[in-house]
């Protein structure tokens, strides 16, 4: 089934959709000019614009419901943007509407959550508006019509991300990863802009309902050419291979954040480009839709590998994240079939990542900001709601039947399956290794004897951080049975993105899905064995030369040091030497030299009126001479 | 007959006059930004007359000026022009106000400074609304007077090496526009200077193409376009800030702006012919000008040498020959002055407050002056081309118009895209963010004055971010049509290779 | 045929002149040479028809012109002759090479011109040559011929301007004189009296004979020590004014130790008469007085710029340097 | 005869030519200047006779009074530089140079 026709709508609700964005892009200009003035109410009005956020989105969503499912694409006209070029506008569907809840509804949480996380940070104001500014910016990037009003999202969220990861500026660390991440997202946006110039040239049109409605017919080679530029793009936003090394740096950014930005949203924006324009350039088959599940692959035994030695429990959870949008991307990238599951994955990953990341920022704030693994231990007793929301999340991701993780990935797993069987190994194998680390992770911090630092007196953290852990374990258990069972959810997406004629049937007992269950409690056990029965090291043993190999993140950054970053400083270098030495010093050799010689020429004048004479005689002498010459010619 | 132009550029004349002969430093100060204000209002109120479809130049004046040579004193405005004179006078008072003590360590007096500052946006004005080539001519180098004497008596150490090697590479320039001048108007033979007799009055290409050199060249050092760029670090770095912004932001852009109206239009055979070498310059330039902004130890020529890669863009955008690069282009020029405008006096209140130029000197800023650190950071943004901020809206329009006509060049160039972000963030990094460095630990945030001069800018490069409408809209026209001459000879040329 | 012998007689004789102007060594024979040639070039338009010319040719050149030349010599000093040696390298070698050539040239122009024979003057001088000359002096040239007036009266104000020399301090009078005179016959014994003139015994009032003193020998103040010079060369000096010349000596010689020598310059002739470079600062002063007699106070102030000169010329030479 | 006379004032010129040249006196090589300026006055004077044209002795003639008036000054100037340099050699007075 095809994705439906775009229709110009609005009315009702849908009309004023753009309150969407406004509130909370109004919520960040308050605080950030408002300044100090509005350090008291800064947190109420970042969340108040959040939430507010929410229920036009749940009003809009309700509103969206009302319509035939085969009209359920709703553009909304804005303004003209740039004339000549693109027009600026909404377009409600049930893609971005998902995505509207999920950014704004998380996204409150997470704001509820900050308020506790960060009530000692005196720049808590600041933290709201750019929190806010991300909201307005995701909200932008799911909601514009065009392919500009995306990529104006896009880079939107990038600042926002930057200003978060480097909130504690005076950090250089934090400072460093911000800038890493705002550079590594450049690259990345560079495909993506040079995606749009060529969807442009070839349409004439950046919006979805132009490009789709186009008569033109480009050629196959520049379709694929569209395609790989935007996968590029999503590589970037969504830290997937080989784009990834911003994601691990990233999480020196406060815990919020990682949880919004790192796991919730903005990583899935690459997903969302990929199944956006799904249906115009990555058809089922494609070259760029097969580039897709291969990075989607990759990145998913990547990001699993890197998850097992990292001891940093943030670290250890980008790691994962960086896996589960792996496998976004390979459902993604298998076209029609794989869409639903990946934006279910999606959300439902939303839920659990965001719960288990809030829950990480819980314990570090129970101990001190420790983030170091080897120094938890024994912490479910302490803190009994953390770890139990932890749990939930936990069971979620390693795919515990009936939790929502287990649909979804599993879900995942059966589609590849179908579309083919290396990947669904490889997807399955992923998996497994998910069972290990988030196993490892878990026992390291909560089971096992008491590792902590002397002045580590840990405490469950305020019900304004807790309540929202339990909201998203809610979500974290149900969710996915809900979108999942009965294809709810594909066929409500159906409008959006297509789907397979045949709709899948869910099969608990497949070979795929119990070879999974059995891999991940393999590694479950393996985890355990390691770290839950036996003592866990303090200080990191050196480990063999695969450990060291996914500590140092697969030697990515090693690779982009060699690769990009020395050459690049040798070609800066080179190049300033060039401009001072070589182009300024021809032009001040010229300088030079025309000084010089005047200098020597100035000699000539002796001050012997004579020796002017003389020339002047010569002079005529030669002039006659040429009289001569010429009036004999 | 109007009197809008002459007037605009009469007030800042007779002001800097008065503001000469007022003995009270502050009372001249006073008056600078009265007039320069009154300037920004009678510009204001002219350019909503402006019709944006109606006749190509508008508020047209013509006197006779030298009747032997046919030299007019002529002057009009079409929409790229209209545009370029808004964004002088909407800077001019904001150097003025970001200017105010800046004066006060020069060699000569405070008044002097402010009088040439008016003279200068006389000039500016002037050099924007001429119609009559040799009238344009007599603009370009008269600007360089004022200028030349803001950097050389009011700079920094090297002020003096600064000001000379700026004055010699723009009369270097400036002759061989002047010797193209004279041939046009003898080669023409239509005993006039007035642009719009010139137009297509050169028919052979051969001479078409020497004609374009004399005065592309001249451009191209004014714009200025690799290899022709290394006057501006030195000047700019040298210059007090707020005649830095006018430099970079105003003065250069008459290079650019040189291109679009006179290379396009009066030799657009020879602009078709020399497309690729101008692009392929200014695609290195936009590479070039980046990495080497990248390698700048000092803030202001890290700021000059982005500058020079982002005429680089402008510069591709004008010679894309497509409406959207044109456009792109022309709004580039307005807002690279508002943004590198911003960058610039922001770092001059950073270096006044601390007395260095070296970005090691600093650190941790943001923690001290956060106003400071954020304004900087938007200004810098918007120097990166982040969405929502202006020059986002005027480089994706150069560079999807240059991608529909020439695409490798395109691409090459969006790459500078990513060394932008490169320059601009580390550079943020090093001054502003990480611990505080000992010697800023006490400078203040900006102050009231150095508020309203940011706010503005601020302002203006969020709204034409999110609604380049009004702009665009009296641009648009005036592209199209000094662009549709090269593009009737790209077509014909295409043509013939088809057969 | 007149015409022929007189052209080639004074073509040879002012070549000649003009060769000797260029290569004598003395300034003097130079402007006579000048003359010389300027007299024949007179003749020589004389017979071309331009009998006026030829007039004022004599009159200005060689009347007021070689005259003015002549003055100047003498005042920059008649008697010094030119070094011939070239200092500038390769000056003399290139200026005869250009010489040449341009010689050549010029040969090679005039004796290309194919010439008609001469028209003549008397169609245009029927009134005679002076009134026709007047006649277009005053009608077609007369704004030349007024400007040149100015040009004159300029010429001669900026002669003026350019000799007239500033008096720094006021001049002496007759009392500021005498009393140096006496200032210094105080600090010197210098005498402060008129230097006598011929002795009441002279054989002859004439310059040439140095007064007697009551005991019948030689007032050596008196003495004329140009012709002493000159005699001692001839060996016609007299016994008794060597006798006289040298006691005064001898006199200067017991002195010497008081008084440093200040005059490294002026008439140093005169100490070359009595080979005692000693006594060198009174008899200069003497000799001076003696020699000018009676424009005495042109000869101080001449004298007044030669103690300058040595003072200011090091100073300057620095400058240059 | 016109060649003969033309012949002479060229030779006349040309050897005063040399003559400032190589002289060092200022007093003399104004008399070779002085020279040069009567050898041109011959050429016009053969000339107005070879063309039966007046112009050519008004032209000398007032050649003759800026000659005049040129050697007023020029001596004038002599003077004062030998006044202060004790010199009239040319050479000496090189001070403007370089």
């Amino acid at each position: 089934m095809e994705p439906a026709k775009i229709i110009e709508h609005s009315g009702g609700v849908i009309g004023v959709s753009w309150l969407l964005i406004a509130l909370p892009l109004l919520g960040a200009a308050v605080l950030l000019l408002g300044g100090r003035r509005t350090d008291r109410f800064g947190h109420l009005l970042g969340v108040a614009t959040a939430v507010a956020s929410f229920v036009v989105g749940v009003l809009v969503f309700v509103q969206l419901l009302g319509f035939d499912p085969a009209e359920r694409r709703l553009a909304v006209p804005l303004y003209d943007f740039i004339p000549g070029l693109t027009k600026m506008g909404l377009l409600i569907d049930p893609l971005s509407i998902s995505f509207v809840l999920l950014i704004t509804g998380v996204g409150s949480l997470i704001h509820i959550y900050s308020i506790g996380y960060m009530a000692h940070d005196p720049n808590r104001r600041r933290f709201f508006a750019y929190l806010n500014l991300f909201v307005a910016a995701m909200l932008l990037l799911v909601l514009a019509d065009n392919y500009v009003g995306l990529y104006v999202g896009w880079e939107g969220v990038g600042l926002a991300s930057y200003l978060l990861i480097g909130f504690w500026q005076h950090k250089p660390a934090a400072a460093t990863a911000a800038k890493k991440a705002f550079i590594v997202n450049r690259v990345g946006d560079f495909g993506l802009a040079i995606g749009i110039f060529t969807i442009f040239t070839a349409f004439n049109s950046v919006s979805f309902a132009g490009v789709m409605a186009s008569e033109a017919h480009p050629s196959q080679g520049t379709l694929t050419a569209i395609g790989l530029l935007l996968l590029l793009g999503a590589c970037g936003k969504s830290a997937q291979l080989p784009l990834q090394s911003w994601l691990l740096d990233a999480m020196e950014g406060p815990t919020p954040v990682s949880a919004l930005i790192h796991a919730a949203t903005m990583v899935t924006a690459g997903v969302y480009l990929v199944t956006r324009s799904g249906a115009m350039f990555f058809p089922e088959g494609s070259t760029a839709a097969i580039a897709v599940t291969i990075v989607g692959v990759a990145t998913l035994l990547a990001g699993a590998i890197i998850g097992t030695a990292k001891d940093d429990i943030k670290k250890a959870l980008a790691g994962s994240t960086m896996s589960q949008i792996g496998y976004m991307m390979l459902a993604a990238g298998i076209g029609p079939a794989g869409y639903a599951f990946a934006i279910a994955h999606l959300i439902t990953h939303g839920f659990f990542k965001a719960d288990m990341f809030l829950g990480a920022g819980s314990v570090m704030h129970a101990m001190n900001d420790e983030v170091n693994m080897r120094k938890y231990g024994g912490l479910r007793k302490v803190m009994p709601i953390t770890f139990a929301t932890f749990l939930v999340g936990y069971l979620a991701i390693i795919g515990f039947p009936l939790l929502s993780g287990y649909f979804t990935k599993d879900g995942i797993i059966e589609s590849v399956m179908e579309h083919s069987a290396t990947l669904g190994w490889l997807a399955v194998l992923g998996a497994g290794i998910t069972g290990f680390y988030m196993s490892r992770l878990v026992f390291m911090t909560f089971f096992g004897q008491k590792r902590w630092e002397a002045d580590a007196h840990p405490h469950e953290s305020p019900a304004v951080m807790t309540w929202p852990l339990i909201i998203l374990s809610v979500g974290s258990i149900f969710l996915g049975a809900f979108l999942i069972l009965g294809n709810r959810f594909m066929t409500f997406l159906a409008p959006a993105v297509g789907r397979p004629e045949e709709l899948p049937s869910f099969h608990p007992f497949s070979v795929a899905g119990l070879a999974t269950l059995a891999l991940v409690a393999a590694g479950a056990a393996f985890a355990w064995v390691k770290y839950g029965k036996a003592e866990v090291p303090v200080v990191a043993p050196r480990g063999s030369f695969l450990t060291t190999f996914a500590r140092r993140d697969l030697y990515g950054d090693a690779l982009n040091e060699a690769l990009f970053m020395r050459p690049g400083q040798w070609l800066t270098r080179l190049a300033v030497f060039f401009d001072n030495r070589g182009i300024d010093g021809l032009v001040n050799g010229l300088a030079a030299g025309i000084g010089g010689t005047s200098g020597r020429l100035r000699r000539v004048q002796t001050g012997f009126v004579r020796s002017y004479a003389l020339s002047i005689f010569v002079g005529a002498a030669i002039l006659v001479g040429a009289w001569f010459v010429v009036g004999n010619l | 007959m109007h009197y809008w132009l002459s007037t605009l550029i009469g007030v800042p004349v007779l002001g800097a006059l008065g503001v000469a002969a007022v003995k009270n430093e502050l009372r001249a100060k006073q008056a600078t930004l009265a007039v320069s204000l009154l300037v920004l209002v009678l510009t204001v109120v002219m350019a909503v007359q402006f019709s944006p479809n109606g006749d190509k130049f508008q508020f047209t004046e013509k006197y006779s000026w030298v009747p032997s040579f046919g030299i007019h004193f002529g002057l009009g405005v079409d929409g790229i022009a209209l545009v370029l004179i808004l964004l002088s006078a909407v800077l001019v008072p904001i150097v003025v106000l970001a200017s105010w003590h800046e004066a006060e360590a020069g060699k000569r007096s405070v008044r002097m400074y402010f009088a040439l500052l008016l003279v200068l946006e006389a000039m500016m004005i002037g050099v924007f609304a001429a119609t009559d080539v040799f009238l344009f001519y007599v603009f370009f180098e008269a600007m360089l007077i004022p200028m030349y004497f803001m950097i050389g008596s009011y700079g920094g150490a090297q002020r003096s090496y600064a000001a000379v090697k700026f004055l010699l590479y723009s009369l270097f320039g400036g002759l061989l526009m002047l010797v193209a001048v004279i041939a046009l108007y003898s080669i023409a033979d239509k005993g006039s200077f007035m642009f719009t007799d010139l137009v297509g009055s050169v028919q052979d290409v051969g001479t078409q193409k020497w004609l374009f050199l004399g005065f592309f060249i001249a451009f191209a050092i004014k714009a200025p376009l690799w290899p022709f760029h290394t006057w501006l670090p030195d000047a700019a770095a040298q210059a007090p800030a707020g005649a830095a912004v006018l430099l970079v932001g105003v003065l250069d852009k008459v290079g650019t702006y040189g291109m679009l109206r006179f290379c396009l239009e009066l030799f657009p055979d020879a602009a078709h012919y020399f497309t690729p070498l101008v692009l392929v310059l200014s695609v290195v330039g936009i590479v070039y000008g980046a990495i080497v902004a990248i390698g700048q130890t000092d803030m202001k020529r890290l700021i000059a040498y982005t500058s020079i890669s982002h005429f680089g863009f402008i510069t591709m955008g004008v010679f894309a020959i497509s409406v959207n690069a044109g456009s792109g282009a022309t709004l580039y020029m307005v807002n690279h002055g508002f943004s590198t405008g911003a960058l610039f006096l922001i770092a001059g209140f950073l270096i006044h407050r601390r007395g260095s130029q070296y970005i090691s000197d600093y650190g941790g800023v943001q923690k001290v002056a956060p106003i400071l650190a954020g304004t900087f950071l938007v200004a810098g943004l918007s120097g990166l081309a982040l969405p929502g901020l202006s020059s986002f809206v005027s480089e994706f329009m150069v560079l999807i118009g240059s991608y529909e006509t020439h695409a490798v060049y395109a691409i090459i160039a969006t790459s500078g895209v990513v060394l932008a972000a490169i320059y601009i963030l580390w550079m943020y990094q090093r001054t502003m963010n990480g611990p505080t460095a000992e010697s800023v630990r006490d400078i203040k945030d900006l102050n009231g004055r150095e508020k309203w001069v940011v706010a503005p800018l601020i302002a203006v490069i969020i709204a034409l971010g999110f609604f380049p409408k009004p702009l665009l809209d009296v641009i648009n026209p005036a592209v199209t049509d000094s662009i549709s001459q090269v593009q009737h000879v790209k077509q014909e040329s295409v043509a013939q290779e088809g057969q | 045929m007149g015409e022929t012998i007189t052209f080639w007689v004074l073509a040879v004789v002012s070549v000649t002149a003009a060769l000797g102007l260029v290569f004598s060594r003395r300034a003097v024979y130079s402007a006579l040479m000048l003359g010389t040639v300027m007299l024949s070039l007179a003749v020589l338009y004389a017979v071309q028809d331009a009998p006026f010319l030829a007039a004022v040719q004599i009159i200005v050149y060689t009347g007021a012109v070689m005259m003015l030349f002549l003055f100047v010599l003498m005042l920059v000093g008649v008697d010094s002759s030119d070094s011939l040696v070239e200092t500038i390298r390769g000056q003399r070698f290139w200026a005869i090479v250009a010489g040449l050539a341009f010689a050549a040239l010029l040969g090679l122009g005039v004796g290309n011109a194919v010439l008609a024979a001469p028209k003549g003057l008397e169609a245009v001088t029927a009134a005679g040559n002076v009134p026709s000359l007047a006649e277009l002096i005053f009608t077609r040239y007369v704004f030349a011929f007024e400007v040149t007036s100015a040009l004159l009266i300029t010429a001669a104000l900026g002669a003026m301007v350019l000799a007239h020399r500033e008096r720094a301090e006021p001049k002496p009078t007759q009392k500021d004189l005498s009393r140096a005179r006496f200032v210094e016959f105080g600090e010197h014994g210098r005498n402060p009296a008129p230097l006598p003139g011929p002795g009441t015994y002279a054989r002859h009032n004439a310059i040439d004979m140095p007064a007697l003193l009551p005991d019948g020998t030689v007032a050596p103040l008196s003495v004329n020590r140009v012709l002493a010079r000159r005699e001692a060369a001839e060996g016609t000096l007299a016994p008794e004014i060597v006798k006289a010349l040298e006691a005064e000596a001898l006199e200067a010689e017991e002195r010497v130790s008081e008084e440093p020598v200040r005059h490294a310059n002026g008439a140093g002739g005169v100490t070359g008469a009595n080979g005692t470079n000693s006594a060198n600062g009174t008899n200069s002063a003497n000799g001076t007085n003696s020699a000018n007699g009676a424009n005495g106070a042109n000869g101080a102030s001449e004298a007044g710029s030669a103690e300058e000169s040595p003072a200011t010329g090091p100073e300057t030479g620095k400058e240059a340097k | 005869m016109t060649t003969h006379y033309l012949v002479l004032s060229a030779l006349l010129f040309v050897i005063g030519g040399v003559g400032v040249l190589v002289r060092r006196n200022a007093i003399v090589v104004f008399m070779c200047v002085e020279l040069m300026l009567n050898a041109c006055n011959l050429a016009f004077v053969t000339f107005a006779r070879q063309n039966g044209n007046l112009d050519g002795q008004i032209i000398a003639f007032f050649v003759m009074i800026v000659a005049a008036a040129e050697v007023v000054i020029g001596l004038a100037i002599i003077v004062t530089i030998f006044r202060t340099r004790r010199s009239a050699s040319v050479d000496d007075v090189n001070l403007l140079k370089y």
